[in-house]
């Protein structure tokens, strides 16, 4: 542990004690190095390396955010699905729409933010065909004055931030044969870490890393086929037996399978300083048909851990072997420091699209515990020995007949949209989903630039009726703590603060802030259009606490109002339209962005 | 009414029973003749200025239109072509809805199998000199099943396949716009 | 009957409420008196009335109108049998023509005579025509005709709604026909199995074609099984007790129940196609957990029993024609009865052994390699009383006896290979090939065709009072005898050689070229023998000997009446004291009279006895019945095309049927029939 | 064999069928299953043959004696209802002896039934067979997924190695049927069924669908091809092989339409990127024995033929007829020419 670190630390322990009313419970959970002191910008879509998404700013606190009102707002002037955060680095917002991929820079020191410049990288149109669950971007990075952001077609851009002029472009992606780019980079030790979506189009999913200066391929590492693309040599040691063996990537598929295996990275990635490793996590294996790829099909579903100066892998961990239900292990990693047995260890928790919340040494990749923080019945536990999935045998989708009720379903009990952690109540907001569905698998044919399915999917609430699920979440206990039910399925990010309280969207445009300890609801603003954005929290120029959040539905799960989709059709955007058809009345597309700050 | 002219309108009625049940059931199971293929001009309705009538309708559409053997080779291969990956049954994902009244390129069979062959530059790929002619007009005449288009006789209930949806027996016709305000 | 008997409780109990009302009761004794009035002036037959004066009389009551309309509104079952067969004999010929067509695509190898489709077409209509078409209800026509004569009585039950199941069957194969004229056939078998016949990989509307054409002829097949079985329970003569009843008699009676069970089985899975196919229901859609082998569970529960609902009318046929000319009664009357029961019973065990590829689980099948086995006991004792009357009679071999000949050699043939499919892994290697192609012609052709040739030049001059040509009858037998071996034999050779059923073609190299050669000529022989049957027959109508009323000196009640029949059959209702009532009694039958002449009556009898119960008043010639028809053949065919068809098209069938049932005025003759 | 002869002493007719090739007929005796079926078989033809011969003596003697009582056209009378007590005798003998024939049938048919179901448990050998209208999608499985192996309308056995075939199909019935090897099994969608098959001698051997499944029933054959086992590993290795990358300029060209044009979006050829599993897998398609399901045997002018017009071979079939330019068709055959 760093000395960084500890101090940090230390100090929100004093805030702890000193603040929490209910008596200090020892909440040891702390943030490593990766999480330095809150500046009040917001550099990263999670925040920081360590992905918390928590701001260390307290003026807003369960008793004056009734005051909160909007600051300004901005119109993207699109209206497709958008994931994306805005940034915040000394008095501008930098905002990344979905295709067309414009970039805005606002000037926060002027009244109303005006527009400083926009820049518009003019990406293929073609590239809409090929994205899978709507046109979005899940945000830019800023670092070294620029910011660095992926286009739909593949690019990867870097802006200068103050002129928005373009320093370097790098295509690493080919539509051509259905990969596109979605995921926010992350700049790690001069480089940026970019990986490829498109596991529903038989892409071979990769992640490289970009030389920070001139946009220069620094390594990439595959996920499919021989060790030697896969960047596994002489350090890779995974923990289970089941991921030890030559070329796995080779010879956990059928012959050829694994060129048009899937296993992209449009996640999140996490790093460590300390121990210099990034952590991301691979998607589904394609096609979804699980009968067309017998084996465990590596490395698809499963987290990395990588050098980031080599790209060379040290650990891996797959959380669903032989995935059937389209669970992608993408979802975000948080890195925290947490006593275990009698010891401290640095780990990862990981809400996990299957529904187990994972929590794994992130040296070893050891899977410390993994308990189920929604309804599954896909599943019967994880085996902590050798690590592996215990599946249920009627649940597994067979060719030429729908298996119904499968829970969670494919978005899994949490997609793509990220936890936040709180290291002053030591607990996890996961925003996630409740869903189940029924699905038939079915033999897909492989054409370069069109999916690569096989899978019919109809979903549809799970157990109690409610869609969406907001769970805080006490990783040490491994137990919830508050659960709030939500309509409509949850695709917003969480935002945690320190000043207690807890803000997230829901696809009907509330714009909800609780109370960080009881799940209270404290306030609640009607935006424009459905949010699946993620908030965030940032000190303005005027030194106040700003929360920002863009409001345009969309995604997989908001794709029948952005597409203009039909709700007759169950099975229409891979089966989520079932399960959101009331969602048109609900709300309408948009792209607009809210900023709220207590009155002066 | 005389009871000849009954006659001959019942002898009318049968032969047009005739005709369009030959029509309908008709299979053709030789591709058309090397040098016919999709008629590159069938361009979008929203090309014509002021909307006036575009060029008349393709004569093979009506080898496919309401050919029940035709949209049921349509209904395959827009399963095995992939079709279904983008635009679900009907429903629409990656690519737009087809089965609602909004055609951004034309509805009719000729503009849907232009549309095809040709791709759209939203996303939609060519698939001239990927599919066969036949084939491309076959999935035209199985897409505008989709909304309803075709005669109900021609179609099917549903595939052997998950339920998607009401049956195509049952599907209400949509009126076929074209829609400017659904192009981006 | 029943609308007698239920007609008379309710005037009971009218009776009974209004005894204690004053003014009603002098009301009734008003009717009662104005009845016995009306008694005096109802004529009837009796000692008196007999002769030339009695026909005359009965002739203007029972005489249908004439003219286009009184053709189509007749009710006489004679007049309706007569089409029945006709109609039948019609399929007959078309379903032959297919066969002819096939056999010359399949004479050589690699033939491209027919293509692909078009010969699935005529294999479908061939398989379709031959089953639902032809052998079903040519057995229930002759039944129609024959059953109301043999038993001595002067119609069948329920006139009208055998006018009505004749009409349907016509429907239904004019609209099979009709769309294969129009290019619509089906292309899918006559077993329609899903899912090829369901919507996916059917398109347009050939299998719902097939699926409603199956509707219209269990409709009709059904509404002629309750004909025939109310008439043979409740319609025969004084005395016929069932144990007098000719053997024919007793087979139609097995076959009518059989009808009764195994045609719902059916109708409800080609509902359930329709369904399918026409508003998306899942029943056979095996993703959504419907099964494919739901339709051959149903299929064939209704498909076996299918078989023996062809094959025992012509057991009955040649229990007929062996009584005949072996000059004594058939053998071990009460084995073959109880062989009929049994085997009507065991045929409802059988279906699964038209499924034994398909999977299902081992040891079950078992059972029915064992059920099927035995079906064979009941059968080899019929064969066994067959050829014991022949070796204990006198048998004299005229035309229809030879059939019979034919029949045992070659049913034998048929049943034997029967026996060796029943088995499981025989069958494995058998099912689907030439083999059972083999087996089923030579149990539907030997088995039913044979005897259904005898029974027609038997019964040919009842039918036309004129006779056959016996020797170009014979020379006709030989043809078909002989062709029907070399058409079929050979097929037993090209199943075990590996050649599957339903291709329209084979390649060369396999050995199955001479097999298939062989078939070719065999079936171009028997086509030729056929067309000279019609052509005796044709010819016979108008150029052969005039025929008596008993020419073949036969024991059963047909030939006490007239050749052809008169539209009443009977001047007096026979009493019958025997099986063999025209051997035993040498002078003139014993006869009942008291029923009316003035009207259309006939006598119903108790089921067991035959004891007289009472004057059952008939129908008149009626078009609601062809009314009804349309109205349900247009709701059918429309059906097929819109759901909504079966709401709307309901509205003109219950107006029909309405009609065709509104009562009549209630005429009350409560006294009993003097016997 | 003994069977056999007592088969040669019953019927000339069906000497011939002995004579005939066996190829494809039950008759092959090239498998357990089969071999079992032929045992079986000549039981029951011996059985059923005595039967009928019982029969036939029987009207025999009935028009015989018939002869000797002369022609009279009588009614007998009084006594005429009365049975002979001889033929009373009779009717109980049958009965008997027909019940004893069809139980002995029965529990020898049981027997054989168990003893193959038996054999069905010893698989030492996994294969996939999925039925599509009309060719056999075949896949060998393995305990390592990447020595999986695709093929097409073709088997490769080992001799004497027992063989579950698992079978699965993609639209409608079908029946799996090598008559020389072991009877048929239905693929049904929806259902899973096996078979199991344990090969007794090398040689070809052809299977066809024994299910009507449409218009082209009748050609969707397959080839079996029984071989040593030493063979069948090395066979096995070599299909394993992605397809070589050709080197002559006109199968260059062919390669490129192959893989850029139609034929990709429904063919796998392994080591390209045509992965297509709409139509059966080409990787190794020249060094297969017949063509479109045995529609026509292996050859260039075949293969000129079915490339250029399938739709005239073989009517209905899916695969389209894509009216290639002469200089394509060159390309494209020479270049599958070279998919050996």
């Amino acid at each position: 542990m760093a000395r960084v670190g500890r101090s940090w630390i230390a100090a929100w322990s004093a805030f702890l004690l000193c603040s929490s009313p209910a008596g200090a419970q020892p909440h040891a959970i702390s943030a490593p190095r990766a999480a330095p002191p809150d500046n009040g910008n917001w550099e990263m879509p999670g925040k920081n390396y360590a992905s918390t998404r928590f701001s260390a700013m307290r003026q807003v606190t369960p008793a004056n955010v009734r005051k909160l009102g909007i600051a300004f707002t901005f119109s993207t002037g699109t209206n497709r699905g958008f994931e994306a955060p805005p940034l915040v680095v000394g008095g501008t917002m930098y905002l990344v729409t979905p295709f067309p991929n414009y970039l805005y820079a606002l000037d926060l020191t002027k009244p109303g933010a005006p527009a400083k410049w926009t820049f518009k990288p003019k990406p293929a149109a073609a590239a809409q065909g090929v994205a899978c669950c709507d046109v979005v971007n899940r945000g830019a990075v800023h670092s070294k004055g620029r910011i660095i952001f992926n286009t739909l077609d593949g690019q990867t851009i870097a802006v200068d931030a103050k002129s928005g002029r373009q320093v370097w472009r790098t295509r690493l992606g080919n539509i051509q044969k259905g990969e596109t780019i979605t995921m926010a980079p992350l700049v790690a030790n001069g480089k940026v870490i970019v990986g490829n979506s498109g596991g529903e189009m038989g892409v071979r999913g990769w992640i490289a890393a970009l030389d920070e200066g001139s946009g220069r391929l620094a390594w990439k590492a595959f996920h499919t086929g021989p060790d030697r693309d896969v960047l596994i040599g002489s350090r890779f040691k995974p923990f289970y037996a089941m991921d030890r063996g030559k070329d796995l990537g080779v010879k956990s598929w059928p012959p050829e399978a694994w060129k048009i295996g899937g296993a992209t990275a449009w996640g999140w990635i996490s790093y460590d300083p300390a121990l210099g490793l990034i952590y991301y996590g691979t998607s589904n294996p394609g096609p979804w048909n699980p009968d067309q790829r017998p084996g465990d099909n590596k490395w698809s579903t499963g987290i990395f851990a990588r050098d980031v100066n080599t790209g060379q892998a040290v650990w891996f961990y797959q959380s669903s072997p032989h995935d059937l239900f389209d669970h992608d292990d993408i979802n975000e990693s948080i890195l925290a420091d947490i006593p275990w047995r009698g010891g401290r260890r640095p780990v990862l928790l990981r809400p996990g699209r299957n529904g187990f919340f994972y929590v794994m040494d992130r040296r070893t990749g050891q899977v410390l515990s993994a308990t189920p923080y929604g309804y599954i019945n896909s599943a019967k536990g994880v085996d902590l020995r050798s690590g592996r999935l215990i599946p249920v045998k009627e649940k597994e989708p067979r060719q030429g007949r729908v298996t119904r009720n499968i829970c969670p379903a494919a978005p899994g009990a949490k997609d793509w949209n990220p936890a936040a952690f709180s290291p002053v109540t030591g607990l996890v907001y996961i925003p996630h989903i409740n869903l189940c569905m029924d699905m038939g698998a079915m033999e897909a044919n492989y054409i370069a630039g069109t999916p690569y399915v096989g899978a019919d999917v109809k979903m549809y609430a799970g157990p109690g009726g409610n869609r969406g699920v907001f769970t805080a979440w006490d990783p040490l206990r491994r137990r919830k703590v508050f659960e709030i039910k939500e309509d409509l399925p949850l695709w917003s990010p969480a935002l945690a603060t320190a000043g207690g309280v807890v803000f997230y969207g829901t696809m009907d445009g509330w714009f909800k802030a609780i109370d960080a300890r009881s799940g209270k609801l404290l306030w609640r603003f009607k935006t424009g259009s459905g949010i699946i954005g993620q908030p965030i929290s940032y000190r303005g120029p005027d030194g106040r606490q700003y929360i920002a959040v863009v409001a345009g539905v969309g995604g997989w799960a908001g794709a029948i109002v952005s597409g203009k989709l039909d709700p007759r059709d169950p099975t229409a955007a891979l089966g989520f339209v079932n399960a959101v058809k009331d969602l048109p009345s609900k709300t309408t597309a948009g792209g607009m962005l809210y900023v709220f700050a207590l009155p002066r | 009414m005389s009871s000849r002219f009954r006659a001959s309108c019942l002898a009318a009625a049968v032969l047009v029973a005739v005709l369009v049940a030959c029509d309908r059931e008709e299979r053709r199971s030789r591709s058309k003749p090397i040098g016919e293929n999709v008629p590159a001009g069938a361009t979008p309705d929203t090309i014509y200025a002021g909307g006036g009538p575009g060029p008349a309708l393709d004569p093979r559409a009506a080898l496919y239109d309401n050919n029940a053997p035709a949209i049921a080779d349509g209904q395959q291969l827009y399963m095995r072509m992939n079709c279904v990956g983008c635009h679900s049954h009907g429903g629409g994902g990656m690519g737009p809805a087809l089965m609602d009244d909004e055609w951004r390129y034309g509805g009719r069979i000729d503009q849907v199998a232009s549309t095809i062959a040709e791709g759209r530059p939203n996303g939609m790929p060519a698939w001239r000199g990927r599919l066969t002619d036949d084939q491309i007009w076959k999935l035209a005449a199985y897409v505008r099943t989709l909304s309803g288009q075709p005669s109900k006789d021609s179609v099917a209930s549903r595939a052997d396949a998950m339920s998607a949806g009401a049956p195509q027996t049952l599907t209400p016709r949509e009126p076929a716009h074209t829609s400017d305000s659904a192009q981006q | 009957m029943s609308d007698a008997i239920r007609r008379s409780d309710l005037l009971e109990g009218w009776r009974r409420r209004a005894g204690a009302n004053e003014a009603e009761r002098r009301a009734h004794e008003e009717e009662e008196r104005r009845l016995a009035e009306l008694r005096k002036k109802i004529a009837r037959d009796g000692p008196k009335l007999k002769g030339a004066k009695l026909e005359a009389r009965l002739m203007r009551s029972w005489e249908r109108p004439r003219g286009i309309v009184g053709w189509l509104a007749t009710v006489d079952h004679k007049e309706i049998g007569r089409r029945y067969i006709v109609t039948a004999l019609v399929f007959l010929a078309l379903g032959g023509l297919l066969a002819v067509l096939m056999r010359l695509q399949l004479s050589r190898p690699d033939n491209n005579l027919i293509g692909a489709a078009r010969f699935n077409e005529l294999f479908t209509m061939h398989g379709t025509t031959m089953m639902f078409l032809f052998a079903v209800p040519v057995m229930e026509g002759v039944a129609v005709y024959i059953i109301p004569l043999m038993l001595g009585t002067r119609s069948t039950a329920f006139p009208r709604l055998n006018a009505f199941s004749y009409f349907m069957y016509l429907f239904g194969g004019l609209l099979l026909w009709g769309a294969f004229a129009l290019n619509i056939a089906p292309d899918v078998g006559w077993f329609a199995y899903t899912p090829l016949s369901g919507p996916q990989f059917s398109p347009g509307k050939r299998s719902d074609i097939w699926a409603q054409m199956v509707t219209f002829t269990e409709v009709s097949a059904l509404s002629a099984a309750v004909v025939l079985v109310t008439t043979i329970l409740k319609c025969r003569a004084p005395g016929m007790t069932l144990a007098r009843m000719p053997l024919f008699a007793w087979a139609m009676l097995v076959v009518g129940v059989m009808i009764i069970f195994s045609m719902p089985s059916v109708a409800l899975a080609s509902s359930m196609l329709i369904s399918d196919r026409l508003v998306g229901t899942h029943f056979f859609n095996q993703w959504e957990h419907g099964d494919a082998l739901l339709w051959q569970h149903l299929f064939w529960f209704f498909g076996h029993p299918e078989v023996y609902i062809i094959f025992l009318p012509a057991t009955g046929f040649v229990s007929v024609i062996c009584e005949t000319f072996c000059r004594r009664p058939v053998f071990g009357y009460p084995v073959v009865v109880l062989a009929l029961v049994s085997t009507g019973i065991l045929a409802f065990g059988l279906w699964v052994h038209h499924m034994f590829a398909t999977g299902l689980p081992r040891v079950g099948y078992s059972f029915y390699t064992a059920a099927s086995m035995t079906v064979a006991i009941p059968t080899g004792l019929q064969i066994f009383c067959w050829l014991a009357t022949m070796w204990d009679g006198r048998p004299r071999f005229q035309v229809p006896m030879l059939y019979v000949v034919g029949f045992i050699v070659t049913f034998v043939i048929g049943g034997l290979t029967g026996v060796i499919i029943a088995s499981v892994p025989l069958d494995l290697q058998l099912h689907d090939t030439y083999f059972i192609v083999a087996h089923f012609h030579y149990v539907l052709i030997g088995g039913a065709v044979f005897p259904l040739l005898g029974i027609l030049t038997y019964w040919f001059p009842k039918i036309t009072g004129r006779m056959m040509s016996e020797g170009l009858g014979k020379i006709t037998f030989w043809m078909i005898f002989l062709g029907f071996q070399l058409a079929f034999f050979p097929m037993h050779i090209a199943g075990l050689s590996g050649m599957p059923r339903r291709v329209y073609t084979y390649p060369a190299g396999l050995g199955l070229e001479l097999p298939n050669l062989l078939s070719s000529i065999g079936g171009l022989v028997v086509a030729t023998a056929v067309l000279l049957f019609v052509i005796n027959g044709v010819v016979s109508l108008y150029r052969g000997a005039v025929a008596p009323d008993n020419p073949w000196d036969a024991a059963s009640l047909e030939w006490a009446a007239r050749s052809p029949p008169p539209p009443y059959n009977f001047a007096h209702i026979p009493v019958v004291a025997s099986r063999t009532p025209l051997w035993d009694e040498k002078g003139e039958l014993p006869v009942v009279t008291g029923l009316r002449v003035d009207d259309k009556e006939m006598l119903t009898t108790t089921v067991v006895a035959a004891t007289p119960e009472m004057r059952e008043p008939l129908p008149a010639a009626s078009l609601w019945p062809l009314i009804a028809a349309l109205a349900t053949a247009v709701l059918f065919i429309s059906s097929i095309f819109s759901p909504w068809a079966v709401a709307v098209g309901a509205v003109p069938v219950a107006i029909a049927l309405i009609a065709w049932f509104w009562p009549k005025e209630i005429k009350r003759e409560p006294e009993p029939v003097i016997t | 064999m003994t069977s056999r002869r007592a088969a040669a002493a019953s019927l000339p007719l069906l000497l011939c069928a002995c004579q005939y090739q066996t190829y494809q007929s039950a008759l092959g005796d090239a498998g357990v299953e089969d071999r079992q079926f032929l045992i079986l078989f000549w039981i029951f033809f011996a059985i059923c043959a005595a039967m009928y011969a019982l029969v036939i003596a029987f009207l025999v003697a009935a028009i015989v004696r018939r002869r000797r009582a002369g022609n009279a056209n009588v009614v007998e009378s009084g006594r005429h209802h009365e049975s002979h007590p001889l033929m009373r005798t009779g009717l109980v003998c049958w009965t008997v002896l027909v019940s004893t024939g069809l139980a002995a049938l029965a529990i020898a048919s049981f027997i054989a039934d168990r003893s193959m179901a038996k054999a069905a448990a010893r698989e030492q050998l996994s294969i996939t067979v999925t039925a599509n209208q009309w060719w056999w999608d075949v896949r060998y499985n393995s305990s390592d997924p990447s020595k999986t192996l695709r093929t097409a309308n073709e088997l490769h056995l080992p001799v004497g190695v027992p063989v579950r075939i698992q079978l699965r199909s993609n639209d409608v019935i079908h029946s799996f049927w090598v008559p020389s090897l072991a009877g048929k099994q239905d693929l049904i969608p929806g259902r899973d069924t096996d078979v199991t098959i344990v090969p007794k001698r090398t040689g070809i051997f052809r299977g066809q669908c024994a299910e009507f499944c449409g218009v082209q029933h009748a050609h969707m054959a397959l080839v079996v091809n029984v071989v040593s086992y030493g063979d069948f590993v090395r066979w096995w290795e070599h299909q394993l092989q992605p397809a070589a990358t050709p080197r002559m300029p006109l199968a260059q060209a062919g390669y490129n339409y192959v893989t850029q044009r139609e034929c990709a979006m429904c063919h796998t050829i392994a080591g390209t990127p045509a992965s297509g599993r709409v139509g059966p897998d080409l990787t190794h398609l020249a060094s297969r024995r017949s063509l479109a399901a045995g529609t026509t045997p292996m050859g260039k002018g075949n293969l000129y033929g079915w490339v250029a017009d399938p739709q005239s071979m073989k009517p209905g079939s899916k695969m389209p007829t894509v009216g290639l330019e002469p200089d394509e068709l060159h390309a494209v055959v020479a270049y599958l020419e070279t998919l050996k």
